[in-house]
């Protein structure tokens, strides 16, 4: 049986994921299982789901995409058997980099559950505001007003900059939708196209979507996709 | 140490002032006499360390022991016509931006600017504006200004921009 | 307890917040590592008192010791800001393996971490490392053990395990 990826698509939207890991392990939470335990194939459709489906800031998008262009390996496999059914190293890769996280992950909600339950305090900390008038004159220091706007300046300066997002990975690209839209009215028109070529020049991020917005029409019968070979020319028909 | 022993230590470290015997016997839910025995256990405990205790018939604050007093009276008097720099630092924020509270203030600074805060009170370099059931804001104080030879923090260096300094609106927009 | 162990108690305790273990060899006149042992003299000295002392790889600072949190936590408010998932998961990469490059904790996080980081160093909880001509490195500040209830980031559960992963340290330098 087909499964619509909306319904695979549990609450997801309540929360924004803070980055593809973390996603991952929220879906196979949903699962009820550790992220160690589960296949990412079973995972790979919610995630693809999840990016297609939400606005991802433009800041972490790229992190999200490098991992579905992994995943996407695992549905190519799925999908297009001429390719080699091994586990690859990327796939591995990313395996053993989640289980680390996930450590990680672990340790974090351990300490979230002990932030401010009983901190330490610093001295003097309940003595704020208990003053009476300074005792003389004299206690006051030489200080000029130049020395004063000297020391806001340095301030200032030293405040760490906002993020400039990187351009690789934040040059605005184009949506699965329109990606979606780009392939039928070109399939519209001509019947059947290749691949590569009509990929040709795009950024990897785009071919990445490309790449997923053909796999899903093939699921929804909408297309049929032909490779002779691993890297032979993929050519998609229109149904 | 015993428990109680501890708790009025940790007391009198976080209230750096002197404290009332009877007030900690409140807050304790103690006797008196239980407090003055506790002291009399601190103090023994903070033996041959740079921290002491100071009691008095009403009144119990930790200082800084004797056998440090003149290391520390050489490297304080240092700074006495000084500021440190986290201290001007501290008060060009407040100058420009005042009245700010101490929330806003340790956002620029990125610290807890408390104790920085406090020793400019004491300098009297501050003022603290108190609205009951609202967080204090601090200014300079008067005096300051009189000092520095102005009668309007308008007249400070570059006031007109470093007052609105866009940069730090940002960072207190992103921080709220 | 050593001469200048007391000289520092008192420095730390005068100082009332976190002090730069260099900071403290330039005033001392004495090097770092005799400030290393001094401080874990400290530390010995206060076991079982209510005041503890913080460390981390750059600071130190006098607190209220564990054993009166507790007992401290009722007089605390609690209208203070809680910490985000994604702001904790990133301060708990930053404390088992720091001092850590940007580039390293994004590795491990698997997304662009510097808006995080930047927040992070606003509220204190984070303090960057710069060495001339390298890229800076980030490590927890005792504010963030403090709130924790910790006096060291060897206090942090499974600290041994995962400061050291092997398996980490190969995953992160086949990505470089």
């Amino acid at each position: 049986m087909m499964i619509g990826m909306q319904s695979v698509l549990p609450e997801v939207h309540i929360e924004q994921y803070e980055g593809p890991y973390d996603l991952l392990v929220e879906l196979a939470k949903k699962e009820q299982v550790k992220l160690a335990d589960i296949s990412l194939k079973e995972l790979t459709d919610s995630f693809l789901a999840y990016i297609k489906e939400y606005e991802i800031n433009s800041e972490i998008i790229g992190s999200f995409l490098i991992v579905a262009s992994t995943l996407l390996l695992i549905k190519a496999r799925q999908m297009l058997p001429s390719v080699q059914s091994e586990e690859d190293e990327e796939v591995l890769h990313l395996r053993q980099r989640l289980a680390e996280y996930e450590k990680f992950r672990e340790v974090s909600e351990a300490l979230r559950t002990r932030w401010k339950l009983h901190e330490l305090l610093p001295a003097h900390y309940f003595a704020e505001g208990e003053f009476s008038e300074p005792q003389n004159d004299d206690s006051m220091p030489d200080i000029t007003s130049l020395s004063l706007a000297a020391a806001l300046h340095n301030l200032i300066d030293r405040i760490p900059p906002a993020p400039q997002p990187s351009a690789h990975l934040t040059r605005r690209g184009r949506s699965l939708q329109e990606i979606f839209a780009l392939f039928r009215d070109r399939l519209e028109l001509a019947n059947k196209l290749v691949f590569q070529e009509t990929v040709h020049g795009s950024s990897r991020q785009d071919q990445a979507l490309s790449f997923l917005a053909i796999l899903e029409m093939a699921r929804k019968n909408s297309v049929r996709l032909e490779q002779e070979d691993a890297f032979s020319t993929l050519t998609v028909h229109k149904l | 140490m015993t428990s109680l022993a501890q708790h009025i230590e940790a007391l009198l470290f976080t209230a750096g002032e002197a404290v009332l015997l009877s007030e900690m016997a409140q807050i304790l839910n103690v006797q008196e006499a239980e407090i003055v025995l506790a002291l009399q256990e601190i103090s023994n405990a903070l033996q041959g360390q740079g921290i002491a205790l100071v009691t008095t018939a009403t009144h119990a604050q930790l200082v800084t022991s004797q056998s440090v007093a003149e290391f520390l009276a050489q490297f304080l008097s240092q700074d006495d016509k000084e500021l440190s720099r986290a201290a001007m630092e501290t008060l060009s924020v407040i100058a420009y931006r005042g009245p700010i509270s101490r929330y806003d203030i340790d956002t620029i600074r990125g610290v807890d600017s408390r104790r920085m805060i406090r020793q400019l009170l004491l300098r009297g370099l501050l003022r603290q504006i108190r609205t009951a059931g609202q967080t204090s804001l601090y200014d300079i104080s008067e005096e300051f200004l009189m000092k520095l030879g102005m009668t309007n923090k308008k007249e400070l260096p570059e006031f007109a921009s470093l007052s609105i300094s866009e940069h730090l609106n940002r960072l207190l927009e992103e921080t709220k």
